[in-house]
């Protein structure tokens, strides 16, 4: 019973019963939710342990550090929310008994996949882990047949995969590099013994090992010009999928080449892989907030919203220690947020039945407690004080300084104020404004609210402080990255 | 002893990334698949050879794999789902076949170029294949990018993996076995949902030209 | 104690003289176009009149309507009581400077403009809109000539600037003192409503700014709003005379010095009543329209004062 | 006496002030019924200010400390750290003296809410705006003042958007926001340009890294600066949101906006000029100044043009910032060229004039709210009359009008007289290229006084006198009790501040000893009842003045009344024989403007269209007129639709990126990697 089982096992167990078992619809749902829970117990416990100074090994297999820890809580979080609020849980959404048995199963093994990438020590199966996240999550996004779900599913599918394979070939080069050193070793592609041998590898090699991971992985955390799949995907997907992989998918993905950062930084010497990042980042976060502004789509703002940030995270991990702080509090700012706002993107497509921002209006009178977290979540993600993202705007705008790069901190918060100026417009339409015709007044099933307005409490507690169970783990996510 | 082996493993790769290139050439579904198939039989020669003599037991298990993975029962699937779409041959590609042809040796020069400190770093016989690999990975991209058919595509991304897998053999007479049996599991799993997105593109669309998947804008 | 009564006499007498001056004023432009034209006196024997008369008031009219005369009235005497006309230095300069004393010029003709408003005629609105109009445009001439001054004197203190003019009478002939003469001569012709910029004696009500707003007044407070433009006249007659022509003004409080004060004080009135009414027989009226022209004139020749100022320290 | 007052009195209070605000806000929203509502909300806001003020009062009379860190909070920017110093106490002082009429104000105003709008979202954005309002001043670090800074424009941005379903209520409230982060953006680069490499950002470290600085880099944080915190005052050209947020928002709120929370960005200002980046160059202050002076102007010069009584009040608040700003600039300029004494009345100056400003803009905006209250209407050229119908508003209204005209005895004349005298001495000084820049800037102070009573006079004159002009103002009905008592408070204390000037200015000088280099031998700036000023440059008692207007119009009065005939008759207007007045005789606002809009023509282009339609049978006989006439909004056109083009343009190829096509997303993928792959061999040689 090591730290993991915990963790892994729940979201396999609820995939094979769902699987398996076919009637008892609800019973199945109920015990799906509940098991969802056991693995973020697992996390908070895998979290416990970390911050106690212990790093909890399962063989040369599974190796947790602080930021397996992070993302292994931030992935089970909203596993857990999307198995609660997904489909075929609440009476009246609109998907049949067999689209939610179909969901809940692949639902949970891209919970399982995304935990095991982050768990595992071996960089060769974290690559395995995150190809079967493409994999399971493209089953679901065509889960309402309809021209633009396929449309958007093979795209996916076909981009995601070959940015993978990019990254697969940059794996191999890595191992080529250790390989060329240390000879053949069956441990050479775990991670901790890649760090330790990362000072006598061979440079050059790795500058190109790094790039084809960059742009391999960088095309699962949508990075721009890599992000064209993002928008498709993530305003086809049901809500609840599109909230885990705008959530956590994007910020698993990033681990991915925090990780490799860290190996590369020691090879290749401080600047390189620097350079790239922020000029990745900056494309980003220049496409997300430039396609906010004129924006007719509220799913498709909210996924450009996540380009943006993914953007923001990506140049954060580029200004040494302090920026891998701010970076790394950002990201659990946006994995709750985002997948907060899609699951609240989901009710309001329920109800108003159309995904254009024109189409909604006066959302505070049709659904007062919807449309007030809904406003909240939006100001959470443009950067306004109550909540987390102001707090963690701050800390990068100042690692900018501290880092010494000023002019990229310009171009980041002039790019935040159109992306700002973008979302306030749409916001102020989709509030306010008379009722539609045909759209009834009243909050429908209630209690689907009660998790997310605790999403929007912890974004309120993260923009007044920082508590010290985050803080901790965050410093000593700052030493792995940058030391 | 180690310049047969060497020019052995050469003239495999060579022929490996030639089959590449004569995917670039022929307009035909058909003539595509039978030289993925040919490919794949040149990689599991290459294999058996780096495992013969660079005396890694494990590449003749990767070589078996090949063969009967990739030399046979995704070809196999593969011809299935083209007498399913027989109808439609394979639209002029974006880019007419002699760009394509001069676009691919660029690459290919382009693949000698980034791939030197890499032969430069190693010492294992077959260091002269890696820019071949290379050049398959590049030339592959540039296959899957140009192509208007899914099927095509599908076939590209195939050709793709065979690049990486070459390079991988290549280099470093094969990835760790557990991590080797992973991506070849996730290459067949992520080519059956392509096959499964193909046929549902076939049903909605009835068509698989994927020019016509643009309704998705800004 | 002594210094306060003089200070006390200075203002009542002025407050006597107003009428008689405006009186001399149109006195000599009747003869000037050989009319013989009512006596000097005659706006007294008005003023008489119009307390006895009964006061009429527009049923639309507010109560501010029948408090403004009493204010504008109050105003111009406070601000003639900060005008040094016989003798220099005076314990009133502690209360008013020569801001204060525009700025209570101001606050009446802000009080006439909203009465005349309130009737709700058209000829008020059109009164009262071109006087605010001309008592913008005229502020900032005011205040360049008077830091023109100020920066010769060392202050704006009216009594300071008297004798510091009177300690070396070099400065009074120097380019600040004479262009900010003109600019103020100016402005005094806008403000009191003269000719260039309005007609006092005119009945056309389109034509006029002034009288259009105390077209509704009558009876008492008719008279207490045309003595107050008689006393706005007499401040602005005692600014141009003793600012700029200091001398007669007594800096000791010798009846002697007193006597000469008040003889050089009637002097300069009657010189400058005889200089308006020449100015005004020679001059047409301008078209509403060209005003700000001019006022932009007196703008910067008030300008030209003050550089000049500043250039010769 | 400083030492009695011990720390935890102070804490003590402040503990009171927030937990007041946040009861209000808590309660309010608690409250079940729309009274209870509306009186919480009142009651906290009152508490939170008056202890704001007993808080201000402590460190400002007796200088008692007060500093709390909560280090727990705020974390990543060095904790909550909170310290009110004798600056930040002046605008806590400030605060007060907005909020605590306003609060009362709002209990009668919003009782027409109660079905329309939201009550208790009111109530309790309000009591929040307060409180952050008065922790900005009160902000220690860098991320408390940033956070709190945000915060009031979030909640006031809401409380803009309370009458969402106004026409261009949307528009405001989206400009508003837009504006203000654009301000936030460059506020929060100019602070942490100053932040240490070390741990901490607390205000006196960032003094400690100013002397390490470059004049350069001071100078590009001052810009920035004044930039960011000049869009929140409102200073040309970042003005353009101020007109339009203002009016949007409930009358209450939009007199503490333009009352009080435009001062907080002559806070930041002065915290960056007299206390963060100490000495500055002669520039400075000729930059405010200048900046100061077009504000004035042009916000006069539209104040005068607008018809609608709200934004006339916005735009006369972009007018007065920009006298306070001259005020603050001249005293900078002083402080550069050593002149301590004069810095010293500048800077008291500005802050009296601020001070002053608080007061009669809230009045006259809570004037403006009593007579949309009772008439559902804004646009002047409908009003009139309001004074026989509304005889206790148009009263406090005329105070509040008098007092912005700068018309004695109020305190906008006093202020507007310490602004003239504290200018003086600049013509006089010796620095080159100084003189002729003040002398310009008196001008513009003057012209700006004129046009100031001339906008106000059209305002009140066309508003409340003469005859209604439509049904509604005829209808008109005083305002209820609440509205009343707030308005006559704000009245009263337009009056005290003009003849207490003479206690005031002296503690205001008093008070700015300590700040950037006016540490010099304190000249007094009042003898007696009247100000002296440094270098006798001139003298002014407002007591007297005030106390002699009075009883020169007592004695007239009974001279009057004793000596001439009584008699009053009621008749007529005189309208050439014509029988009959009605209202449409009389001048509407427009046409009072007309001839300004004439002199000033090359500023407004104004387009005027006349049509003229005549009666079908005969050409000679008129059946209806109609007068329209815009005015060029310069910096509309010529500034920001340029800039949002600029940005619509580079949207429109972002999203050309999203052009549907898989195969070229694929090759944006590949051309990435080959790009990365090229500048790798490129880079290693």
């Amino acid at each position: 019973m090591n730290a993991f089982t915990l963790l892994l096992v729940p979201s396999l167990a609820s995939a094979l019963l769902a699987l398996l078992v076919r009637p008892y619809r609800r019973v199945v749902g109920w015990v799906n939710g509940v098991l969802s829970l056991v693995a973020v117990g697992g996390a908070i416990d895998l979290w416990a342990r970390v911050l106690s100074g212990e790093v909890p090994v399962a063989g040369d297999l599974l190796r947790a550090d602080a930021l397996s820890a992070l993302l292994a809580l931030c992935v089970s979080g909203v596993a857990a929310l999307a198995a609660w609020l997904g489909p075929g849980v609440g009476a009246d959404d609109d998907y049949d008994p067999a689209q939610a048995r179909t969901f809940r199963i692949f639902a949970n093994l891209f919970a399982a996949t995304m935990l095991f990438a982050v768990t595992t020590d071996n960089v060769g199966f974290m690559w395995v882990a995150i190809e079967a996240t493409t994999i399971t999550s493209a089953m679901l996004i065509p889960l309402h047949a309809s021209r633009a779900s396929v449309e958007a599913s093979w795209k996916y599918i076909l981009i995601g995969s070959v940015g993978i394979a990019l990254a697969f070939a940059g794996t191999v080069i890595a191992y080529f590099d250790f390989v060329s050193l240390a000879g053949r070793d069956r441990l050479a592609l775990n991670w901790t013994v890649l760090r330790d041998a990362a000072p006598a590898l061979n440079p050059q090699v790795m500058q190109l090992a790094f790039v084809f991971i960059l742009v391999g992985y960088g095309t699962k955390a949508g990075l721009a010009p890599m992000h064209t799949w993002l928008p498709d995907a993530h305003s086809e997907a049901p809500a609840a999928l599109s909230a885990m992989m705008s959530g956590v998918l994007l910020a698993v993905a990033m681990y991915a080449v925090v990780r490799w950062q860290a190996v590369a930084q020691v090879t290749i010497g401080p600047g390189f892989a620097e350079d790239f990042i922020v000029l990745l980042g900056l494309l980003s976060l220049a496409i997300g907030a430039l396609s906010l502004w004129s924006q007719r789509n509220y799913k498709r703002l909210l996924a450009y919203s996540s380009i943006e940030h993914t953007g923001l995270i990506c140049i954060g991990l580029a200004l040494g220690p302090l920026g891998v702080f701010a970076a790394m509090l950002h990201l659990l700012n946006h994995s709750v947020a985002k997948s907060m706002m899609f699951l609240l993107a989901g009710r309001v497509l329920h109800r108003y039945r159309t995904a254009e921002i024109g189409g909604v209006s006066g959302l505070l009178r049709v659904m007062p407690w919807t449309g007030g977290l809904f406003a909240a979540g939006m100001l959470a993600v443009i950067g306004l004080p109550p909540f987390g993202m102001f707090v963690s705007e701050f800390a990068l705008v100042r690692a900018g300084f501290a880092a010494g790069r000023p002019v990229v901190i310009g171009l980041v918060l002039a790019l935040l104020a159109i992306g700002f100026v973008g979302v306030i417009a749409h916001l102020n339409r989709m509030l306010y404004g008379p009722v539609p015709t045909g759209v009834a007044v009243g909050e429908g099933s209630g209690w689907a609210l009660v998790p997310l307005a605790c999403c929007a409490v912890f974004l309120m507690v993260l923009g007044l402080t920082v508590p010290a169970p985050i803080d901790g783990l965050l410093v000593r996510i700052a030493e792995i990255v940058a030391p | 002893m180690d310049t047969l082996f060497a020019q052995l493993v050469v003239l495999e790769s060579s022929l490996a990334l030639l089959f590449g290139l004569g995917m670039l050439w022929r307009r035909g579904v058909p003539a595509y698949i039978s030289a993925f198939l040919w490919q794949s039989l040149v990689l599991a020669a290459v294999a058996a050879t780096v495992g013969y003599f660079g005396r890694e037991r494990e590449l003749y298990l990767v070589a078996a794999l090949l063969v009967v993975v990739k030399a046979l029962a995704i070809p196999w699937l593969l011809r299935d789902m083209e007498r399913r779409f027989a109808s439609e041959r394979e639209l002029a590609p974006y880019v007419n076949t002699a760009t394509s042809l001069v676009l691919a040796g660029l690459l290919v020069l382009f693949a000698y170029a980034i791939m030197r400190p890499v032969v430069a770093a190693s010492q294992l016989p077959t260091r002269t294949g890696l820019p071949l690999a290379m050049g398959l990975v590049l030339v592959s991209l540039f296959v899957v990018m140009s192509r208007k058919k899914a099927l095509t595509q599908v076939v590209g991304f195939l050709m793709l993996e065979n690049g990486i897998a070459l390079l991988a053999i290549l280099g470093t007479y094969g990835i760790p076995l557990i991590v080797e049996l992973g991506v070849f599991l996730d290459a067949l799993m992520g080519f059956l949902v392509m096959q499964i997105f193909v046929y549902r593109i076939h049903e909605t669309f009835d068509t698989i030209d994927v020019d016509q998947l643009d309704r998705l804008r800004h | 104690m002594v210094a306060w009564a003089v200070d006390a006499v200075q203002g009542l007498v002025a407050l006597v003289l107003a009428p008689g001056v405006v009186g001399l004023v149109r006195w000599l432009k009747a003869r000037l176009q050989s009319r013989r034209g009512a006596p000097p006196w005659q706006p007294y024997r008005e003023l008489r009149k119009l307390f006895a008369k009964e006061v009429v008031v527009s049923t639309n009219a507010s109560w501010l309507f029948r408090i403004a005369p009493y204010v504008v009235f109050a105003s111009t005497t406070a601000a003639t009581f900060l005008v040094p006309f016989l003798a220099v230095p005076r314990p009133l300069d502690a209360v008013g400077d020569l801001l204060v004393l525009v700025y209570l010029l101001l606050l009446a003709t802000v009080f006439l403009a909203l009465a005349g408003l309130d009737p709700g005629s058209a000829f008020g609105g059109m009164g009262s809109s071109r006087e605010m109009t001309v008592a913008a445009l005229a502020e900032p001439t005011i205040a360049l000539a008077i830091f023109a001054l100020a920066l010769s004197a060392g202050s704006t203190n009216l009594g300071q600037i008297v004798a510091r003019t009177l300690a070396d009478p070099a400065t009074a002939l120097s380019p600040g003192h004479l262009l900010a003469f003109a600019a103020l001569f100016v402005v005094m012709l806008a403000e009191n409503g003269r000719l260039p910029v309005d007609n006092p004696a005119t009945h056309l009500e389109l034509t006029m700014i002034h009288e259009a707003m105390v077209l509704e007044y009558s009876g008492r407070y008719l008279a207490l709003v045309e003595w107050a433009a008689a006393l706005k006249l007499l401040v602005f007659f005692s600014l141009l005379g003793n600012l700029f022509v200091p001398w007669g003004v007594a800096v000791a409080l010798t009846p002697g010095a007193l006597a000469v004060a008040a003889g050089s004080v009637v002097v300069k009135f009657v010189l400058l009543a005889v200089g308006i009414a020449v100015f005004e027989t020679r001059v047409a009226k301008l078209r509403l329209f060209r005003v700000p022209e001019l006022l932009s004139v007196s703008f910067v020749l008030a300008l030209l004062a003050v550089t000049s100022s500043f250039l010769a320290r | 006496m400083a030492a009695a007052l011990s720390p935890n009195l102070t804490s003590a209070v402040f503990l009171v002030m927030v937990a007041g605000y946040l009861l209000g806000a808590v309660g309010s929203l608690a409250a079940a019924s729309p009274a209870v509502t509306r009186s919480l909300t009142a009651a906290g806001a009152l508490v939170g200010a008056a202890a704001g003020l007993g808080l201000a009062g402590m460190v400002l009379v007796v200088g008692a400390p007060f500093a709390v860190t909560v280090p727990e909070l705020l974390s990543p920017g060095g904790g909550l750290a909170l310290r009110l110093d004798a600056l930040g106490a002046f605008f806590l002082l400030l605060i007060g003296v907005g909020a605590l009429p306003a609060a009362l104000y709002g209990v009668g105003y919003t009782r027409a809410y109660a079905g329309r709008y939201s009550l208790r979202w009111l109530g309790a954005m309000l009591n929040l705006f307060l409180l952050t309002m008065s922790l900005v001043v009160l902000a220690d670090n860098v991320l408390t003042f940033l956070l709190m800074w945000e915060a009031m424009s979030l909640t006031s941005y809401f409380l803009v958007m309370t009458e969402h379903d106004g026409a261009d209520t949307a528009a405001a409230g989206g400009w508003y926001l837009a504006m203000t982060h654009a301000g936030l953006a460059l506020i929060l680069t100019a602070l942490v340009m100053l932040i240490p490499p070390g741990p901490g950002s607390t205000f006196a470290e960032l003094r400690l890294t100013v002397a390490t600085l470059s004049p350069t880099t001071r100078s590009v944080v001052f810009t920035l600066a004044v930039l960011g915190f000049g869009s929140k005052a409102g200073l040309v050209p970042l003005h353009v949101w101020l007109p339009r947020a203002h009016p949007a928002a409930p009358s209450h709120v939009s007199a503490l906006m333009s009352g009080v929370m435009v001062k907080l960005g002559v806070y930041g200002v002065l915290r960056f000029a007299l206390d963060l980046l100490g000495e500055g160059p002669v520039w400075w202050g000729g930059l405010l100044i200048a900046l100061g002076a077009a504000s004035a102007l042009l916000g006069v010069l539209y104040a005068l043009m607008e018809d609608d009584l709200k934004r006339l009040l916005a735009y006369s608040t972009v007018e007065n910032v920009g006298l306070v700003f001259i005020g603050v600039g001249a005293g900078l300029l002083f402080a550069a060229l050593d002149h301590e004494a004069s810095a010293v009345l500048a800077l008291a100056a500005a802050l009296y004039h601020a001070l002053n400003h608080t007061a009669f803009k809230s009045l006259l905006f809570l004037g403006a709210g009593a007579v949309l209250h009772a008439t559902g209407n804004r646009n002047l050229n409908e009003l009139g009359g309001l004074i026989q119908r509304m005889p206790w508003t148009a009263a406090c209204f005329l105070v509040g009008a008098l007092a912005i005209g700068g018309l004695p005895p109020l305190n906008g004349f006093v202020s507007e007289w310490l602004l003239f005298q504290s200018l003086l001495p600049a013509i006089a000084s010796s620095a080159p290229l100084v003189p002729p820049l003040m002398t310009l800037a008196v001008g513009a102070l003057a012209l700006t006084a004129g046009l100031a009573a001339a906008s106000f006079v059209k305002a009140f004159g066309i508003g409340f006198l003469a005859l209604p002009r439509s049904a509604g103002a005829a209808a008109a009905h005083e305002a209820p009790a609440s509205m009343r008592v707030a308005m006559t408070a704000l009245a009263g204390l337009c009056a005290l501040f003009g003849v207490g000037a003479v206690v005031i200015v002296p503690r205001l000088a008093e008070m700015l000893r300590g700040y950037d280099g006016l540490t010099g031998q304190p000249a007094p700036l009042a003898e007696g009842l009247s100000l002296a000023l440094p270098g006798a440059f001139g003298g002014m008692s407002p007591p007297l003045v005030a106390m002699g207007l009075v009883l020169a119009v007592a004695g007239v009065w009974l001279a009057v009344r004793l000596g001439g005939d009584r008699r009053l008759r009621r008749g007529d207007t005189w309208g050439c024989g014509r029988i009959g007045q009605t209202a449409r005789m009389e001048y509407t606002s427009t046409a009072y403007a007309e001839p300004l809009r004439r002199v000033f023509a090359e500023l407004y282009r104004p387009t005027e269209d006349l049509t003229v339609d005549v009666h079908p049978e005969s050409r000679y006989f008129v059946q209806s007129i109609a007068y329209r006439s815009e005015i060029l909004p310069w910096f509309e056109r010529y500034l920001y639709t340029p800039l949002l083009r600029g940005v619509d343009a580079w949207a429109a190829r972002a999203q050309a990126i999203q052009s549907g096509s898989a195969h070229r997303y694929l090759a944006y993928l590949v051309i990435a990697l080959l790009a990365l792959l090229a500048i790798t061999l490129a880079r290693s040689g």
